[in-house]
């Protein structure tokens, strides 16, 4: 039996300290993983809750990040629960088997931690690993501080696990910004933390030998395309098993998180879209925005995949002007952010300007005077009814003023 | 390789992650249909090996070398009250004619011999070679 | 919002530090942020820590801030021109160092006309603790001259912090933090 | 473990690795695995590595294993069953265990790409690690599944798809890649080479059920003559895996505790190597005059590796 944890009401936890403790009191089986900057505190707190006998499970420190995720799958698939974390370069090379694990309806729960993606190396936060894996079958959640690092990663177990859904989820948090920011976290006591989360309940585990399975089998032209279909149907009938977790961890915490985010966005004539750490720090721009009689609000999808299209439709029906901001390197194209927004508008029959911005590669610095300039940029399209700014703009790059149309 | 029609089915009826059960029922050795065992590769032969059980001293090479698990067994008590392996016969739906068993069969006039898939084995064992 | 800069060099303990004095100020019922601006630099390079304190919950995520307090826990870095961006004339620096103010001052020239006071935290850690650990010596003397928290609640709750450690390390830092709010000047 | 004495009462383990899978007649693959899944009455969960038992052995809708499988990539089959070795100690630690009345054992399963090549880092990483489980390379000396490319396992002077033999070339430069002594070196309890073959079944199947039930990491290198790519009759395999024996190409032996050495079989008469070498396909080409000295080069190789292993087993080091 594991030692008790004590905790205060209040602790003062970092991202990375705040997802160890929610890994601890999920009572995980096995976690897998490999350090890698900035994700690493997390791995090391749970070797040292582990040193300490404060976790039962097993912790397996593998030769790297590919055999962290092959050693992940293959526990989930020998039958119970099953946790990692990582990062950036780590990330990329989990890749290949973060599609396993998601073809497999394998429900593991990875806490990454954004940073950037070389080269050049750099090892501060961007979304580039976040956007690296979006098409890999997992639920991506955002959590843009410690508190929400700590309460996302509980409500990740609950979502991946629950028999309608059966998906690994990942938890996402900015490295460094959220990651080694040490901010107020109101834990729950590790029995309410449990009790929220619930026994694992296995679906076809190996280890029941007395009904031996077959994992992984290989599907030609005949099959695959069925398959891929029902993977891709169990995350766009996620939604409202998100939302039951979500309220039910609200009845619990008072703590209420939604699919889509939003601040001031009501009465609003404009939005910026945006999502991680830069979300509240946007929120201070739009109180200043607000202060200088420009009505604008902020959106932000909690939930990166599935990509709650509709839902964020409605939410920027009355809006004649969006900038979404990506914090990615968009590489020869536009924002996935400013994509996927303008799509769900267009298929909605909704024609809000849209621009797209780029900000806060490899942890360059955002501030409220720089959100600020987006929205009075974004205010300028909705005064002349059309697009009067560039397409794509960059946030704080230094030189001439770069941008594309 | 084209799947069976029988199995053939749409996206809301396939296998939750296309996991496989192997039995229905493990006890009574029940295989499920999504097992290997229930399909037929007898289609690959040219040639097929015939078992002349009269020649069998039951040692068992062509149970141990053969690579699709074709040969039936029965476990018998032999006369020291050991059990041991008795070949009964080959499972033509596993087999695909690689002629292993019959290079192994070590008996003076082999007791399994290729023979044209179209050959039934009553005729088979017609042709099969004297004891000079 | 109360802003605090740390400059110290890796290794020195100024996450360490800036993480208890969040830690303090949030059993008050404060708000905090604590966090370090990390290179792929090892131990001994200069870097920065910062303290963030409030009322309400704290949404910037930014790591420029206009400190109110500058804490420089290594000699030599006072001598970084650094340590003076982005502060105003209100700004107090609680600088560590052998000398006393004037000798700095006339060194140090970035520090002329601003809030300055000295405390040699280092000679302190060393001679209490063992170890030239600068960092518990200067948030006695942060204390002190910012009046946040009494005094003896602060020893309570740093106490508290500092509980995993062996007691005669616990005692060190406690003399540490005493002769630092006595001697700063 | 197991008593295996002799091979009428080992005909009767139920089998549990089943035809109709997709191999090719006369596939050595398949001899292989289903001794060492029937060498134990433990029960099972295996991994295996992409390659051709891979898939030929769970063509979806159909499934060959009567035991708990999982197959994930390439160079992942050691990584995946660590994970389940992992899961397996951690339910039995928590009184979790889904049959506690039955003990489950781990093997993995790669071909000589998924085992010397791309999944050596990961299998290298789990024995490190010292999971409790057997890993057997079918080593086939080449990427049959994809069309027989080399792979480090490839012998001197074979022909392959990427080393072909041509009008200035004869074949692989390089020699085969020790990865059996490699495994010793990392300190396994045990480590073995066998061969598919009806004279040598039971040094393979006793291997494999020492393998089984000796507790950490334990590899068998296993060759599998491939019908198909070393260009030989289906009916011949077994025949090929003996003379590879009976040239001392391929020698028998054991290694416990990364030391202990052990050959465990000793040719009578040491043949000649064209006699395993004029046996395939993928050599023929080193018949030709000009390429006499590999063969010559093939031999020396080979007496200096026997000679090798004769004097470490002396030794017992």
């Amino acid at each position: 039996m594991a030692q008790k944890y004590e905790l205060k009401q209040r602790e003062v936890w970092d991202g990375n300290l705040a997802a160890a403790h929610a890994l601890r009191q999920a009572q995980v089986d096995v976690v897998a993983a490999y350090p890698i900057t900035p994700s690493t505190p997390i791995v090391q707190n749970y070797a040292q809750f582990l040193a300490d006998g404060y976790v039962d499970g097993e912790f397996v420190m593998v030769e790297s990040e590919h055999s962290a995720m092959s050693a992940c799958v293959g526990a989930a698939a020998a039958g119970g629960r099953v946790a990692t974390a990582t990062s950036s370069q780590g990330y990329a090379l989990m890749v290949e088997v973060l599609y396993q694990a998601s073809g497999m309806r394998l429900p593991i729960v990875m806490t990454v931690v954004n940073r950037a993606l070389a080269s050049p190396l750099n090892i501060h936060g961007d979304h580039s690993d976040l956007y690296l894996g979006r098409d890999a079958g997992w639920i991506h959640l955002i959590a843009n501080n410690p508190q929400e690092a700590y309460d996302l990663t509980l409500c990740a177990f609950r979502i991946g696990e629950d028999e309608r859904v059966r998906l690994p989820v990942t938890t996402n948090q900015d490295g460094f910004l959220v990651s080694h920011t040490a901010q107020v976290v109101e834990p729950l006591s590790d029995e309410e933390a449990y009790k929220f989360v619930g026994d694992y309940k296995p679906k076809y585990p190996m280890l029941d030998t007395k009904n031996p399975v077959t994992y992984g089998a290989q599907t030609e032209e005949e099959w695959h395309f069925e398959h891929k279909v029902n993977q891709h149907k169990a995350l766009m009938e996620s939604f409202p098993v998100i939302e039951e977790v979500f309220s039910e961890f609200e009845k619990l915490t008072g703590r209420k998180y939604n699919l889509v985010e939003t601040y001031k966005l009501d009465d609003a004539d404009i939005a910026l879209v945006l999502m991680g750490s830069a979300f509240e720090t946007a929120m201070l721009a739009v109180d200043k925005a607000r202060e200088e009689g420009i009505k604008v609000g902020l959106l932000m999808p909690r939930v990166f995949r599935p990509f709650p299209y509709n839902e964020i439709a409605k939410k920027l029906k009355n809006v004649k002007a969006v900038a979404a901001l990506d914090r990615s390197a968009p590489m020869g194209t536009t924002g996935a952010l400013f994509n996927e927004v303008s799509a769900a508008l267009m298929a909605n029959g909704q024609s809000a300007i849209m621009t797209n911005y780029i900000y806060g590669l490899g942890g360059r610095d955002t501030t409220v005077e720089h959100i600020l300039e987006v929205i009075k940029e974004t205010n300028e399209n909705k005064k002349a009814n059309k697009r009067v700014t560039p397409l794509q703009g960059f946030i704080n790059l230094r030189g001439p003023k770069l941008s594309f149309n | 390789m084209a799947t069976p029609k029988e199995m053939l089915t749409t996206w809301d009826k396939v296998q939750f992650a296309a996991i496989l059960p192997a039995f229905e029922d493990l006890e009574h050795k029940k295989r499920s249909k999504f097992h290997s065992y229930n399909y037929s590769v007898a289609d690959w032969r040219v040639e097929k090996p015939v078992f002349n059980r009269e020649l069998c001293i039951d040692c068992d090479f062509c149970w141990v070398s053969c690579p699709d698990s074709c040969f039936m067994v029965e476990e018998v008590v032999n006369k020291r009250g050991k059990k041991q392996a008795k070949i009964v016969g080959i499972n033509y739906n596993l087999c695909k004619g690689c002629g292993v068993c019959v290079d192994v069969c070590p008996t003076p006039i082999k007791s399994l011999l290729m023979f044209p898939e179209y050959v039934d084995t009553e005729e088979a064992l017609k042709q099969w070679p004297k004891k000079d | 919002m109360l802003q605090i800069r740390w400059h110290s060099r890796a290794g020195q303990g100024a996450v360490t530090g800036a993480k208890a004095l969040a830690d303090v100020m949030a059993r008050t019922g404060k708000y905090v942020q604590a966090y370090s601006v990390y290179g792929a630099e090892k131990r001994g390079a200069p870097m920065t820590a910062y303290d963030k304190i409030d009322d309400k919950p704290i949404l910037d995520h930014s790591k420029w801030m206009r400190p109110d307090y500058v804490l420089v826990i290594d000699p030599s870095l006072v001598f970084q021109e650094e340590i003076v961006n982005n502060t105003t004339d209100d700004t107090v620096f609680i600088v560590t160092t052998h000398m006393d103010k004037e000798d700095l001052l006339n060194v140090a020239k970035h520090l002329q006309g601003k809030k300055v006071y000295v405390i040699d935290a280092i000679k302190i850690s060393q001679e209490e603790i063992g170890r030239a650990i600068p960092n518990t010596p200067m948030l006695g003397a942060f204390v002190k001259i910012s009046g946040i928290i009494p005094f003896e609640d602060f020893l309570v709750s740093i106490k508290d912090i500092l509980s995993k450690f062996p007691q005669k390390i616990i005692d060190g830092n406690l003399r540490a933090i005493k002769r630092a709010y006595e001697e700063v000047k | 473990m197991k008593n295996i004495t002799n091979l009428k009462e080992f005909a009767c383990t139920p089998d549990r690795f089943q035809g109709g899978h997709r191999l090719c007649p006369g596939c050595a693959h398949s001899m292989i695995v289903r001794e060492v899944v029937n060498a134990t009455d433990d029960d099972l969960v295996i991994s295996t590595a992409t390659g051709c038992l891979e898939v030929c052995s769970a063509i979806y809708p159909y499934t060959s294993w009567d035991v708990s499988w999982i197959h994930i990539g390439f160079e992942n089959a050691a990584a995946a069953i660590s994970g389940a070795e992992a899961m397996y100690k951690a339910l039995s630690k928590k009184n979790k265990l889904y049959n506690p009345d039955k003990r489950v054992k781990f093997v993995a399963f790669g071909g000589d790409g998924g085992t010397y090549d791309i999944g050596f880092q990961s299998l290298s990483g789990a024995v490190e690690r010292g999971h409790d489980f057997l890993y057997v390379c079918l080593d086939n000396e080449n990427y049959a599944n994809t069309g027989g490319q080399r792979s480090s396992s490839t012998p001197l002077g074979a022909h392959t798809t990427t080393t072909p033999r041509g009008r200035v070339s004869y074949g692989e430069k390089q020699r085969k890649k020790d990865l059996t002594m490699i495994m010793a070196a990392h300190g396994c309890p045990y480590v073995a080479t066998a061969i598919p073959s009806t004279k040598h079944w039971k040094d393979l199947a006793v291997k494999a059920a020492k393998a089984i039930e000796t507790v950490g990491p334990t590899f068998i290198n296993a060759l599998s003559p491939c019908t198909t790519e070393w260009k030989f009759k289906p009916e011949e395999t077994t025949e090929i895996a003996d003379l590879a024996v009976e040239t001392c190409a391929f020698p028998l032996y054991e290694i416990e505790d990364g030391r202990k050495l052990r050959i465990t079989y000793r040719p009578k008469v040491k043949l000649p190597i064209e006699e395993y070498l004029s046996r395939q396909g993928r050599f023929s080409h080193l018949f030709k005059p000009e390429n006499k000295w590999i063969i010559a080069e093939w031999q020396k190789q080979v007496d200096e590796y026997w000679d090798y292993l004769q004097r470490r087993e002396e030794a017992g080091v």
